[in-house]
């Protein structure tokens, strides 16, 4: 078959599959999950073929890409095109991306439950503890959704197609998260998926809104949407990164690049729009795999990794203040999530925060025109982060059948409740392991150290030292949490009952993390630096480097930087001195009891509270903008505005012109056919003029009206006179 | 001043007199009666105007139709409210000071227009002509079937409207 | 000769108390009797521009007749509404209508 | 006399209207004739009939060549109303289907014939070119409407709601009509190309054009429910027949836009009260997006909602009006395209209302709880209505966001751009509200499924594939927008 037409049908299983669990097959658990599985079967082989055929015809460049579209909509002299293309870079994703979301999706079937009956006690919108999910169909439905949005935003060609995409995959978190709807807490400070649901969404879309302007003005400025179209076009690339915009210090360029970076900010959770991805922990695991690894935060660094030629400005290194903000976002939300990190309890809480600080090593690589490593280091974190969620599910799930055949209540999430599973859960520990040591960067084997010595790397040669020391700073303590979590769950003697009657979970849980583990190794090494001694002449010179340049115009590809050794050393010892530290502090002495404090606790004090508090964003941003934009809808608007304001000033305008003595006398005998007892009148009205806050009258309604064209009148004889 | 202009105050007072009547007057059937009185002067207009088709039909459709429509809305209601509480809402004075306003915004926007100073003189055959341009494809057919429409829609919904309550059949 | 201005400026006095009385009034027949004030001063208008503008082309007074049509109309709803209103609440005084508000 | 001027191009022209006559006619005669269940098949003769007339529309009254003035000037016969029209006969067919099982509506006559004749007048405000028709036109739509809201016999809220549409719409009409009369005096013109040309030649001073425009203005906002003329909004909206309040805030809405853009565009933008007027009607569009948006926050009830959220997406809609000086033809098709996807998506949420209502009895929000139980399908339907409302893609309303954005960027208005994201983001926060009690919140004890019947069926399903086509396969929608843009110009 035509290869072409192959990436257009990429999405398309999923979508299907959408579209046929929600109108015919929801009633048939199995049927459900056979489609949805089959569908994103097909969208992987159909994607590997597409990318294989890539690889082998060879060092194309983003020049030439695998491209096919239609006129979509006219726009007056031109069309606006709607089309598909694979190039250097969504190659890529289209390598690890549906070979995740299969993992994801089988992985499901048995964290569903699937395979028990539906029991009496599992409620719709709760999660399933004693049988199999009773909205196991709709689960599907909605998770097909998202496999479909994130292939149509990888194949996309064009920005809005991506940002078609990039919506669908927002409702569907939205959708997800709020899986577990009728889940409530306890304690008030814990959110319900629920309200999760919405945070993430809306947080998402304060972003999403910005894109969208940028992706209008690049509109408005380029006449296309086209990357392709827009990148390879010199004399435009010329225009937009030379010409101002209306910001000062800010090229056309710089501020397009701007405005979609916020967009990312959003999706990839960078600071300050962080917030929502750990309370997006609320949805069940998979659906965590799926937002923190295979599509919905990799949808955001792809794109401004696709759109580095705007963002960066035509050149890689040179000053450039979009650059410069992206560096410095990435760089402290790199550190900012991981100390969060150190800090929790909740073993799902914890990945979360450290996808947060491993997106910024991204983003940060990126800002320092690493758009080789930032891309890198996105392949290799889908994989060991994809690996850890579903392994942290794995961990939940077992302990959550030992809850029940003890009959304890204890929060199955809580790392201080585990303890010794690695003996009682062998597959999940291994792998577990793996993708942690990945996630540490334990030199050499994981796919995880080459990707992160190659930001240092980066950062090193140009210079970058501050962003340098600290993206150390923050791959240390990446080590340190990631050796404390193991720790805690696996070593030692279990902490509670439950933990001692966990067990292994059936082969559709374990599978998946095996396969990902496999990719959790040997991922990293296609891209070993071509000038580290020994392993880079064995690995191919860096093919991964070679084959991505190519989706860059040939003036703007990055040079390999010079390969030197202390950023290697640096790597290898942040990553060793972190696992080191945390074994020293939770594995050689585990916890005895889910009551005891945690040892660090006691050292860092206040300091302490403040992490596990998540330095109190939350709070500030209720208090900040939730509250007021609360206030400002329904009070200030709604309540004194609509109802009291209008009103009241004219009321306030009537006491005041009757006390100022324009008086009865005068007033009616020149308009009114005056009553002897309006005086009365007017005094007891007077006195009631505050109160009267009515409306529903339509004579207030026009009077409004009314003194709205009087008040625009007035207003343009001013200025006309003036 | 000429005679003609005499006139024209004479009727012009009469007719804001009479309007004053109709927004002041406490006794509705009394203010209906003025709206007649004003509607009728200002048929009195139309023939300063040379307009005496206009002024007879302001007299056939607003006299004889809209007024005596009121009149019976008026006294059909009429034991609602007496005519001892007042006749105007709280917000009064400000509907004074808005209409004001709002004449010395029209009266600002015409006085910088430069207006002819005086009519055209031949305004022969004009009701023939009149009754051309609302027949003629070419001219106004399509207002006058499109009124037609108008009417009879206000008719029937008119009708249903006013109908007394049914119970739900 | 009467100029043009006279005409307008009655017109826009008619307008204006008109406008006063939707405004003020309390009975909602009364602010229809306001708004053919209104209404009838717009005529004003129409036909005194038609008089002292190209007389041959009757288009002012094509307007007039339309608006004595529209009118109409206008008075036989807003009429056939009051009465509905009156015989089921008993009221035509148009501040008590104030079952929908907030 | 002439009437050998008479041609068959003309009939042809208005083919459409005079089918609908045909249509009113026969529904008036059903009335008279049938009885009992059957009476509510005049639902479907008269969607039927509208829907006739827009084939019959297509298939002869397509305008073909450069736009005509016929009947004397009255009317133009171009593209950009033809578009409207047929948004119109679509709008008009919907609203029958959805009034057909309406307790106290959905089998009198007589409410058929006075929503045909309304249809009538909003077509003839659509390709109206002279002051005199597009008066009549508007009054015959607003008249009727008037009727319609206050048809409810045994509801004080229908004739309450009436009674206020009544009142507002003829003052602020009169008003509008007050600068027509100005607008004729000064320029010895009815016809807006006669103004248009008269105007140039800068007779009229800049303050008096300024006023002519502030009172039509006056006219047309109320129409749109524009800030400041959107007061009535909420109260009509809450008090009419819900079909009626569909029909309102999409139909008559949308021709209010038409005429906008006619008048506006045609008549007054040609010498210096083009800078004059257009500021103002720059801050209305933001200022009535943003109370819209702010103020649907804190109601409870859905119809308030929606009138709410239909006066920010008049704003929206404003918002792709004001950059028509230097993007004329974009601005226009951009302003027609968002209306399609605006009235293809507000009618299915009040098609979904109203079947809600005859099985609960009600339109408080708290109601709808647990609504994805009683009717997944149902549900299904308002969130894509609601979706699209927020502008989430694929829907329609992205698309049309999309397309207003991208012209408000162009035109250079970028303080504007930002406003429209602000509230966008506003708005979603609220339709999600409603999405969460529909599906999250439990069902009271003993509710019952909702059960749809055959027309409303026919109708939610139409609207809601046209809400994704229009999403996503846009092209010849968005096609003729575009020749409607550039007939006008």
């Amino acid at each position: 078959m035509n290869t072409t037409l192959l990436i257009w049908l990429i999405p398309v299983p999923p979508l299907i599959s959408f579209l046929l669990i929600v109108l015919f097959a929801n009633r048939t658990k199995a049927l459900s999950h056979s489609i949805a599985l089959t569908s994103v079967i097909m969208s992987w082989i159909m994607s590997w073929i597409v990318v294989f055929s890539a690889f082998a015809k060879g060092y194309y460049y983003g020049e030439n890409p695998f491209h096919s579209y239609i006129h979509w909509l006219p726009t007056g002299t031109t069309y606006l095109d709607m089309g598909v293309a694979v190039d250097n870079l969504n190659s890529i994703l289209l390598f690890f991306v549906p070979l995740c979301i299969v993992a994801i999706f089988l992985y499901s079937i048995g964290y569903s439950n699937f395979g028990k009956p539906v029991h009496d006690h599992d409620l719709p919108g709760t999660p399933p503890h004693h049988g199999v999910d009773p909205l196991y169909s709709r689960f599907f439905a909605f998770l097909s959704l998202f496999a479909g949005a994130m292939l149509t935003l990888t194949v996309a060609d064009n920005l809005l197609l991506l940002f078609v995409g990039w919506e669908v995959m927002g409702l569907c978190s939205y959708l997800l998260i709020g899986f577990w709807y009728g889940r409530e807490y306890d304690d008030p400070k814990a959110t319900p998926p629920r309200i999760a649901a919405i945070k993430a969404f809306l947080t998402t879309r304060v972003a999403d809104v910005m894109m969208l302007l940028g992706i209008a003005y690049l509109y408005s400025q380029a006449g296309t949407l086209n990357f392709h179209d827009i990148f390879f076009n010199e004399e435009l690339m010329y225009d937009l990164t030379h010409n101002p915009s209306m910001i000062a210090g800010f090229t056309v360029a710089n501020l397009i690049g701007l405005l979609l970076f916020i967009g990312t900010v959003g999706k990839s959770a960078q600071f300050p729009l962080h917030v929502w991805l750990p309370d997006a922990m609320e949805g069940p695991t998979p659906v965590s795999a799926m937002i923190h690894a295979a599509a919905m935060v990799s949808a955001g660094i792809y794109m401004i990794i696709r759109m580095f030629p705007i963002i960066s400005a035509g050149g890689s290194h040179g000053p450039n203040p979009t650059m410069e903000i992206i560096t410095f976002i990435g760089a402290f939300t790199a550190l900012f999530g991981a100390t969060i990190a150190i800090a929790q309890y909740d073993v799902k809480r914890v990945l979360a925060y450290s996808t947060i600080s491993q997106l910024g090593f991204m983003v940060a690589a990126l800002g320092m025109g690493a758009y080789v490593a930032a891309t890198f280091h996105l392949m290799t974190h889908a994989f060991f982060k994809a690996l850890l969620f579903m392994g942290s599910g794995s961990i939940i799930h077992g302990v959550e059948h030992g809850m029940h055949d003890v009959h304890e209540h204890i929060d199955p999430q809580d790392m201080r409740n585990m303890g010794g599973l690695k003996s009682r859960m062998p597959i999940t520990y291994w792998t577990f392991l793996i993708g942690g040591l990945a996630l540490s960067g334990f030199p050499f084997v994981t796919a995880g150290f080459w990707s992160k010595d190659e930001i240092l790397g980066d950062a090193w040669a140009h210079h970058h030292y501050i962003v340098f020391t600290v993206l150390c700073i923050a791959a240390f303590l990446t080590a340190y949490y990631t050796m404390r979590q193991i720790s805690l769950t696996f070593y030692g003697e279990p902490r509670t009952k439950s933990a001692e009657h966990a067990h292994e979970n059936n082969w559709t849980m374990t599978l998946p993390l095996v396969v990902l583990s496999f990719f959790a190794i040997f991922a990293g090494f296609i891209g070993v630096h071509g000038e580290f001694p020994v392993l880079g002449q064995l690995f191919g010179n860096n093919p991964f480097e070679h084959w991505l340049v190519g989706a860059l115009p040939k003036d703007m590809q990055p040079k390999p930087f010079t390969f030197t050794w202390f950023p290697v050393i640096m790597s290898i010892a942040v990553a060793l001195g972190g696992l080191l530290v945390g074994y020293l502090v939770y594995g050689r002495n585990p916890l005895k009891s889910a009551d005891q404090v945690d040892p660090v606790k006691k050292l860092l004090g206040p300091l302490w509270t403040m992490l596990e508090n998540k330095y109190y964003v939350d709070e500030f941003y209720y208090a900040a903008f939730v509250k007021p934009a609360h206030w400002i809808g329904e009070t200030l608007t709604f309540k004194i505005i609509d109802r009291g304001i209008i009103d009241g000033i004219i009321h306030f305008v009537a006491s005041f012109f009757w006390k100022a003595g324009v008086g009865s006398a005068a007033v009616e005998q020149v308009a009114v056919d005056a009553p002897p007892d309006r005086m009365a009148d007017g005094v007891r009205w007077t006195g009631d003029a505050m109160k009267y806050i009515q409306t529903g009258r339509i004579q207030n309604y026009l009077m409004y009206t009314v003194i709205a064209i009087a008040l625009i009148g007035v207003l343009f004889g001013f200025l006309v006179a003036g | 001043m000429s005679g003609s202009q005499i006139a024209f105050l004479i009727i012009s007072a009469l007719t804001v007199y009479s309007a004053l009547m109709v927004v002041t007057g406490r006794n509705l059937v009394r203010s209906a009666l003025w709206l007649v009185m004003t509607l009728f002067m200002v048929a009195a207009v139309f023939t300063t105007l040379d307009a005496g088709f206009m002024a007879v039909v302001q007299i056939v459709v607003y006299i004889g139709a809209i007024a005596i429509l009121i009149l019976f809305a008026v006294m059909l209601t009429r034991k609602v409210m007496n005519d001892t509480e007042p006749q105007t809402n709280d917000n009064w004075w400000m509907a004074v000071i808005v209409s004001v306003v709002i004449f010395v915004g029209m009266v600002f926007m015409v006085s910088g227009v430069s207006l002819p100073a005086r009519p055209a003189s031949d305004v022969s055959n004009q009701i023939v002509d009149l009754g051309n341009a609302f027949v003629s494809p070419n001219q106004f057919i399509l207002p006058f079937e499109v009124a037609s429409v108008l009417l009879i829609a206000a008719l029937i919904g008119g009708i249903a409207i006013a109908m007394p309550r049914e119970e739900e059949g | 000769m009467i100029p043009l201005e006279w005409y307008l400026i009655l017109s826009s006095v008619l307008f204006c108390v008109g406008l006063y009385g939707v405004l003020a009034r309390r009975n909602a027949i009364a602010i229809m009797m306001c708004l053919e004030l209104m209404m009838t001063s717009i005529t004003i208008n129409l036909v005194a521009f038609w008089r002292y503008g190209n007389v041959a082309n009757l288009s002012g007074q094509v307007f007039a007749v339309i608006v004595f049509a529209v009118a109409a109309a206008e008075a036989t709803v807003g009429l056939a509404l009051a009465i509905s209103i009156y015989r089921n609440r008993d009221t035509v005084v148009a501040n008590d209508l104030n079952l929908l508000k907030w | 006399m002439d009437f050998t001027t008479f041609e068959a191009a003309h009939f042809l022209a208005i083919l459409p209207e005079i089918v609908l006559i045909a249509v009113a006619a026969l529904v008036m005669f059903m009335d008279v004739v049938q009885k009992g269940e059957s009476r509510r098949m005049m639902g479907y003769v008269t969607a039927i009939g509208l829907m006739a007339a827009m084939f019959i529309g297509i298939g002869f009254s397509l305008p073909m060549g450069d736009p005509k003035l016929l009947f004397g000037g009255t009317i133009r016969h171009d593209m950009l109303g033809f578009v409207f029209r047929m948004m119109f006969l679509v709008a008009g067919a919907i609203t029958a289907l959805i009034t057909m099982d309406v307790k106290g509506l959905g089998k009198r006559g007589d409410f058929y014939a006075v929503l045909i004749a309304a249809v009538i007048g909003m077509n003839f405000m659509a390709i109206a070119s002279d002051l005199i028709m597009l008066y009549l036109a508007i009054e015959t739509t607003s008249i009727s409407a008037y009727a319609l809201t206050g048809f409810l016999l045994n509801s004080d809220r229908s004739a309450e709601s009436g009674l206020k549409y009544f009142l507002f719409g003829a003052v602020t009409s009169t008003v509008m009509l007050f600068g027509f009369s100005l607008l004729y005096g000064f320029t010895g013109h009815t016809n807006l190309y006669g103004i248009a040309e008269a105007l140039g030649a800068g007779n009229v001073p800049f303050v008096t054009l300024i006023g002519i425009a502030v009172m039509i203005l006056v006219g047309i906002g109320f129409k749109i429910s524009a800030f400041p003329f959107h007061f009535w909004t909420p109260d009509v909206y809450e008090g009419a027949p819900t079909p009626i309040t569909a029909f309102v805030s999409t139909a008559s809405k949308t021709a209010g836009f038409i005429v906008l853009i006619r008048v506006f565009i045609i008549a007054l933008s040609t010498n210096s009260g083009v800078a004059g007027w257009l500021p103002l009607m720059m801050a209305i569009a933001a200022v009535t997006t943003t109370i819209g948006n702010l103020v649907a926050l804190a109601q409870t009830n859905i119809k308030r909602l929606l009138a709410y959220s239909s006066i920010a997406h008049a704003g929206y809609t404003l918002m792709a009006f004001v950059a028509f000086e230097s993007q004329p033809e974009q601005s226009v098709s951009a302003a027609t395209f968002y209306l399609m996807t605006y009235i293809a998506t507000n009618l299915l949420a009040f098609a979904i209302i109203i079947v809600f209502a005859r099985a609960a009895g009600s339109d408080e929000i708290k109601d709808y709880a647990g609504m994805s139980r009683r009717s997944p399908y149902l549900a299904h339907m308002m969130l894509v209505a609601f979706l699209s409302l927020a502008g989430i893609p694929p829907l329609a309303g992205f698309l049309g966001k999309f397309f207003i954005f991208k012209v408000v960027v162009d035109a250079g208005l970028y303080w504007l751009a930002i406003v429209g994201a602000i509230n966008a983001l506003v708005a979603l926060y609220y339709y999600l509200i409603v999405m969460k009690v529909v599906y999250v919140d439990p069902a009271p004890e003993g509710a019952s499924k909702i059960s749809i019947t055959r027309p409303y069926q026919i109708a939610m399903v139409a609207l809601t594939i046209s809400v994704i086509v229009l999403g996503t396969a846009a092209t010849p929608w968005y096609n003729w927008a575009i020749a409607g843009a550039s007939s006008l110009f």
